[in-house]
């Protein structure tokens, strides 16, 4: 079936089912354990919810971490003050990024291209500094917001006495680490994804699809791009803090980097990685960072020489040095090379990339006669 | 004065130093086609930027319909019932030719801003039809899926006439609608517009090419130099001495 | 008085380097579109420009200690002292100065080659593929960087007569206490000759017309049938002099590892913005502005009246100025505004 | 008991949710991991022959090659551990069960993450190294906010953090946790070490400028120098926050000029340590004269990679370390010589730290007889012992703090080799770097997490 034509429904039950299939098919590829399945899930709400901003509008935003962040700090201070419940924490942290994003997209979105993205940033650099520094009382600075054993809890203690260790988050009773913890993001995940899909097929979509590819048409359209940028802005903001609530859910602490332009540098790479403007794209990209960050980083000399025992032991000495360069600390190497190669060989991103590879396959068997169709003409 | 449709009063429009627009009056009746022609620099794609509030005028005021348009923003404009052909046509490159239509027709049904995120494009059932509609009037029905970018200028400049037309706006501003168009093009483009013209739709055509503006227009008026120097119905104009002076003879 | 002159003074030096650090960024933002997160990579390399050179000339032979028996400890001594006594230890302690002879050459090759290879397909590219691919490039860069030289920052000396300060408030009757490190008039001076420097290509020779030319009106410049290829090469290439130039002359401001370019980074796209697209001076004002304002911020008094004000003024200073002037300081409509 | 209370609730949760959602119903032994009986606990190795430790080092980013010696020392731990080798301090290390046969007859191995120093990357690898490596204990670091953030990650999941290079007040203070144990000195101690040191060299009439990096850590630095240098009598001119990661601290640095101060009290680690003494000696502090005395800079914290990277700045400068390469005791020596013939170079205090906590972790294993988590950490609480090259110590069982001598140091003016870079000018005394365990506040939290 072809990925381009491919009903809907099918697309997202493909989906939905991949991503709940995780555990399964990620096993034998190393990837099989609950912390890195929900960071897959929680990166992907976050670049999925991104997209909605960049892929469809074309606004660059390069803060986007302040929204993760906000979202975590809210959760935090949820479970600190109110109950250890998942769902309070997650409705904080969609709202208070939503509101942030509110304030912030008011302000940048007043300018365009660049200069927009670097309102953006700025933006999330100023909630990043302060955060580490002088919200201290409010962030607790480097070392991260955690739970401590004398918070108040207030309607958690009305039913329950407390415990002598920290409690832990939950759902309704259900412990939120481990793989209840993946089930639950990966639940949120496919939602999102529908959302996402919901909007990209909508009226509402169309409009944002417009603004990206010609403003003045949309003014003279008679159409307001102002609050339409402000509502994509919002709502990407708010996937965002629903991100940043479940980093906090599945692990309670959130910590100041979490803002930083680094991590906005992520979800950018992300998308652009996987596919600006597709669906599913802005999660491939996600999972793979995170799985090099993860997975890359975790090899070593002796993991490799394992590895390569298979090897005359020559050989093994050779090549292990050689290989030890491009992952455990090297794999930030393997990162920057797979970016080069992506955009070089995968123009517009893996999904993309794979579409026209596909259909460039697909036409030069078609035209062995040496016939070009029309759309492979250059454009411009 | 209901049936008065734009009325352009004393606008003046400097940029730096230099005069664009000065004292320029016009009024546009209701039903009508009225072409503004004039040599090049005369000022008339200045005159269709203030009626759309892409610029604003230094002085005078446009009405439509009796209401102000100066100082409104370019949305509100279109809002009311303005729509604009561009001479380089200013359409959605990205995407299909159906989807080019069917955003304009939103922007009719659900006004400058509504949240309709949680509707499908494809239940829109309605919007669609009257976008094919529309489009098999301009006659690119055939291609309604391909990518508008790949269309040729020609085509392009059809198709932003669908995306106007579906807005069943009030006054419709074309801005040299046949530039750089074949003999055959120009032609059906004629053609297509004369439909229009059936329809009662009021509109302003900048248009150099005479045999158009013969062919459509009911009223013409001249632009030189930033000023209106005649007015009247095709046939007085040409027989104006200054419009052959200024214009006709004068540029040849 | 006296610490108000000294703040002028810091936030001319800081000013300068985020001027240079810009000038080179909106060279290649402006002129050819690329949206360039491999910049702060080349002021890096730069500085191990210097790293290397300092290195070569410092090739020595080990005088091991023999007290320690546990593994090999021993002092350097090197050739170039040991052959040539009177020159050698010259040429160490003025090896960073000297080292821009091998930097220009470097980075101009550098900058043909990541051109040649690689840049110049991204010209028509979306600029989503470029931030890819110039980050991807940076990445590569640093992590080559960190496997020859290490993680840990490695310090290189001015030369003696410059390690120490200028006793500048004698020279203009200001306390005992103004005083200023040579090296940093030095840089600052330094500075301001390259962007004086590019300043007169851009304006001077034929090939900064076109390139000035090209900055308004890529497609116009293409008709004329000038060869705007050529052109761009040695554009970047000069951006790419001009960030390793930055680059080595800071060294003993700040000593180098492989992570400074991603430190610079940021801020010197702030600056860029801050300026204005396609203002070469623009970039050169903001750089100063946010350098004198960010000197001024960190001040004890204002920061007891505003705690932590320091850390973001940069980023408020950028805001307030892109809320207020839509372009920046001195932008160009139609450069990279949509 | 209360901590039953907390277990029937959860659990009593997921079996309702079991029976609500098919979906989850079809994978309950996954969930069952989380919870375990006072026999069973996480990442029990029943009977396999071999445990694994996980070490969660900066792999990436400014204190990769900290990182670097911290996972050589870990390597060298294990190899010592197993017997194989010359067994380093195993030798010297007494009281000691240890056999050179691994652990409880077990053998040991290991698995490696990448911190990259952050809070949150660091929280990341230490749960693969958890969940996927099923690591027993997991050590190393080299920043206060990872150790913080990951030893309660620890506390949670119920497994032993044996903390890395960690310096803040906090780390066993406020935040300290039942899970968590630092060999590591803090703020604190080098404060109290500096003392008289500085008032003997630099006499007791002064006027200190504090430079701080804006930063819990730095924070308590400059708090813990306050204290100590008020106590001698100096005063306290100003105390100035510099952003973390400035690289130009010149506009914090000409205040000092005209401030009256004559010693300038650097509260920085890693590269803004490096940046703020290299320009700070570059504007001539240390050539001038205030008030009739020489002006000084004291940095109270240096490690051996910093003097590295500071250069010719570093020297004659005063400082504290936790340990250093130089020092003549049996302990050091055995360390040093089969760390030298390993990887011919000498440890950083960072990488002896780190050995020295995986050797008493496998020791107090050895002694509770047992890998039971609570069993451990209280044969660890209350532990004293030598022979690790820092003299007696012990782990104190109120913070899980260990107390010993403090090394006051000074930059090297005259090295003789390319790793000697600190004097050892005088070993402050553990009584006198002793502090009531109350002062810093904090809970250690309940054995069983």
């Amino acid at each position: 079936m072809k990925i381009g034509t491919m009903n809907d429904l099918t697309r997202f039950l493909i989906f939905a089912v991949v991503i709940l299939a995780m555990p399964v098919w990620l096993d034998p590829l190393g990837g099989n354990y609950p912390d890195l399945l929900q960071k897959f899930a929680i990166y992907g709400i976050f670049a999925i919810g991104f997209n909605i901003l960049f892929g469809l509008t074309g606004y660059l935003s390069f803060g986007h971490a302040a929204f993760l962040g906000v979202g975590s700090y809210a959760a935090v201070w949820s479970f600190k003050l109110f109950t250890m419940n998942a769902i309070p924490a997650l409705m904080f942290g969609v709202l208070f990024a939503g509101a942030l994003a509110l304030i912030i997209g008011f302000l940048s979105l007043r300018r365009s291209g660049i200069y927009f993205s670097i309102l953006t940033l700025a933006f999330a650099q100023m909630s990043y500094n302060l955060a580490y520094s002088v919200l201290t009382p409010i962030t607790n600075g480097e070392t991260g917001l955690q739970l401590a054993q004398s918070d108040p809890r207030v309607i958690d203690n009305m039913f329950v006495e407390a415990s002598a260790g920290l409690p832990s988050t939950n759902l309704f009773g259900l412990t939120m680490s481990g793989y209840p913890g993946f089930y639950f993001c990966a639940a949120l995940l496919i939602l999102g994804f529908f959302i996402s899909m919901r909007i990209f097929r909508s009226p509402f979509g169309l409009m944002l699809k417009g603004i990206k590819s010609n403003q003045n048409r949309m003014m003279y359209t008679g159409l307001n791009t102002r609050p339409y940028m402000l509502t994509a802005f919002v709502i990407s903001g708010m996937y965002a803090g629903l991100a940043g609530s479940l980093l906090a859910i599945t692990d309670p602490l959130a910590g100041a980097e979490r803002m930083q332009w680094t991590a906005s540098g992520e979800v950018v790479l992300m998308t652009i990685l996987g596919g600006v403007g597709t669906l599913v794209g802005p999660m491939i990209g996600a999972g793979l960072i995170k799985y090099f960050e993860n997975i890359f980083s975790a090899f070593n000399d002796t993991v490799l020489a394992e590895m390569f025992s298979y090897l005359p032991d020559a050989l093994v000495e050779l090549v292990v040095p050689v290989v030890g360069l491009f992952v455990g600390s090297g794999w930030h190497l393997t990162l920057g090379l797979l970016f080069v190669v992506v955009v070089i060989f995968l123009p517009g991103g893996i999904v993309e990339g794979v579409d026209k590879l596909v259909k460039f396959i697909r036409n030069r068997e078609k035209n062995v006669g040496g016939k070009v169709t029309p759309q492979d003409q250059p454009g411009e | 004065m209901n049936d008065l449709v734009l009325h352009l009063d004393n606008i003046q429009k400097n940029f730096g130093g230099l005069s664009a627009l000065s004292d320029v009056n016009l009024q546009v009746e209701e039903g009508t086609t009225h072409a503004i022609i004039g040599p090049n620099g005369a000022g008339k794609s200045t005159l269709l930027n203030v009626c759309i509030g892409r610029l604003k005028p230094d002085a005078g005021h446009v009405t439509f319909y009796g209401e102000e348009l100066t100082g409104r923003k370019p949305h509100e404009i279109a809002q009311m019932g303005v729509a604009r052909v561009f001479q380089t046509p200013e359409i959605f490159p990205e995407m299909s030719l159906l989807e080019n239509v069917m955003l304009p027709a939103f922007s009719k049904r659900d006004g400058a801003f509504s949240m309709n995120a949680h509707k499908l494009l494809s239940r829109q059932g309605d919007i669609r039809d009257e976008a094919e509609h529309i489009l098999e009037d301009v006659g690119l029905q055939e291609q309604m899926m391909t990518e508008a970018g790949s269309l040729s200028r020609g085509d392009k400049r059809r198709l932003e006439l669908g995306m106007c037309l579906i807005l069943k706006p009030r006054l419709l501003l074309l801005d040299e609608p046949t530039a750089g168009m074949s003999r055959h093009d120009t032609n059906s483009t004629i053609d297509l517009l004369k439909k229009i013209k059936s329809r009662g739709m009021t509109k302003v055509i900048i248009e150099h090419d005479m045999h158009v503006v013969f062919s459509l227009a009911d009223k013409v008026s001249v632009l030189a130099r930033g000023q209106i120097i005649a007015g009247g119905t095709p046939e007085e104009v040409r027989e104006d001495p200054k419009v052959k002076e200024a214009y006709l003879g004068g540029a040849h | 008085m006296d610490a108000v002159f000294l703040q002028i003074l810091n936030g001319l030096d800081k000013g300068a380097a985020y001027a240079l650090i810009a000038l080179g960024l909106t060279l290649v933002f402006g002129t050819l579109g690329i949206v360039n997160f491999a910049h702060g990579a080349l002021f890096m390399l730069g500085a191990f420009c210097a790293v290397t050179f300092n290195k070569m000339l410092l090739i020595s032979t080990k005088i091991l200690d023999p007290t320690v028996t546990l593994f090999k400890a021993y002092k350097e001594k090197p050739y170039l002292e040991i052959w040539f006594p009177d020159v050698g230890p010259v040429l160490v302690d003025y090896s960073v100065p000297l080292s821009i002879l091998l930097a220009i050459p470097v980075m101009l090759l550098i900058g043909f080659i990541l051109e040649r290879g690689l840049i110049k397909h991204f010209y028509s590219r979306p600029h989503a593929d470029q931030i890819l691919v110039t980050f991807g490039l940076a990445i590569v860069i640093q992590e080559l960087i960190k496997a020859v030289f290490g993680a840990n920052p490695i310090p290189q000396g001015a030369p003696d007569i410059l390690a120490g300060s200028a006793a500048v408030g004698s020279w203009i009757g200001l306390g005992e206490n103004v005083v200023y490190p040579w090296w940093r008039l030095i840089y600052l001076s330094f500075s301001g000759i390259i962007i004086f420097g590019v300043f007169a290509f851009l304006q001077f020779t034929t090939y900064g017309m076109v390139v000035r030319a090209g900055m308004r009106d890529r497609e116009t410049v293409g008709l004329l049938g000038i060869n705007i290829q050529k052109r761009f090469t040695i554009v970047f290439s000069l951006a790419t002099a001009v960030a390793g130039l930055a680059g080595v002359m800071y060294t003993p401001i700040l000593p180098p590892d492989y992570h400074m370019g991603m430190d610079f980074l940021v801020l010197s796209f702030v600056v860029v913005v801050v300026g204005g697209m396609g203002s070469l001076g623009g970039a050169v004002l903001a750089g100063f502005l946010l350098g004198i304002v960010q000197s001024f911020a960190s001040m004890t008094e204002v920061k007891a009246i505003l705690p932590g004000i320091d850390q973001i003024i940069i980023y408020l200073v950028a805001v307030i100025i892109l809320l207020v002037l839509p372009r920046g300081l001195m932008g160009r409509a139609g450069v990279m505004d949509d | 008991m209360t901590n039953e209370n907390k277990f029937n609730f959860s659990r009593r949760g997921m079996l309702k949710a079991g029976a609500a959602g098919g979906l989850l119903a079809a994978t309950p032994s996954f969930f069952m991991r989380d919870a375990w009986a006072a026999s069973d606990f996480r990442n029990n190795p029943g009977n396999a022959s071999e445990i694994k430790l996980g070490f969660n080092v900066p792999q990436t980013g400014p204190y990769s090659e900290e990182g670097k010696d911290e996972l050589r020392a870990f390597k060298l731990a294990v190899k010592h551990l197993n017997g194989e080798g010359d067994g380093g301090m195993l030798n010297t290390f007494k009281p000691s069960v240890l056999k050179g046969n691994g652990v409880l007859g077990k053998k040991v191995g290991f698995a490696t993450g990448d911190t990259q120093t952050k809070s949150d990357a660091a929280r990341a690898s230490a749960k693969r190294l958890i969940e996927k490596e099923n690591v027993l204990m997991i050590s190393g670091g080299s920043s206060s906010g990872v150790a913080v953030a990951v030893q309660s990650l620890c506390q949670e999941q119920g497994v032993v953090f044996m903390a890395g290079l960690t310096h803040s007040n906090d780390t066993t203070g406020k935040d300290k946790r039942r899970y968590g144990f630092r060999h590591f000195f803090n703020a604190y101690m080098s404060g109290r070490a500096l003392g008289p040191v500085l008032e003997k060299e630099y006499g007791k009439e002064r006027k200190a400028y504090h430079l701080t990096a804006d930063y819990t850590w730095g924070w308590t630095q400059e708090e813990s120098m306050k204290a100590t240098t008020e106590e001698l009598g100096w005063q306290t001119t100003a105390t100035v926050r510099t952003p973390v990661g400035a690289g130009d601290f010149s506009q914090y640095i000409t205040p000092v000029l005209n401030s009256g101060a004559d010693v300038l009290i650097l509260n920085h680690y890693g590269k803004d340590m490096i940046n703020s003494l290299s320009q700070a000696v570059q504007f001539g502090l240390r050539d001038k004269q205030v008030n009739g005395k020489n002006f000084e800079i004291v940095v109270p914290l240096f490690s051996r990679l910093m003097a590295q990277g500071a250069g010719d700045a570093i020297k004659g400068i005063l400082g504290t370390t936790n340990w250093n390469w130089k020092l003549q005791d049996e302990g050091s020596q055995a360390f040093v010589k089969s760390f030298g013939a390993e990887y011919g170079a000498p440890p950083s205090m960072a990488a002896h730290t780190c050995y020295v906590q995986t050797l008493l972790y496998a020791n107090a294993c050895e002694m509770a007889g047992t890998f039971y988590p609570p069993e451990v950490i209280k044969s660890l609480e209350g532990f004293k012992f030598d022979g690790m090259g820092n003299g007696a110590t012990e782990y104190r069982a109120e913070d899980h703090q260990c107390f010993k001598d403090v090394l006051v140091v000074r930059g090297n003016e005259n090295p003789s080799s390319q790793f000697d870079l600190l004097n050892v000018v005088e070993t402050t005394p553990r009584s006198q770097v002793e502090y009531d365990w109350k002062i810093f506040g904090g809970e250690l939290g309940p054995y069983k997490a």
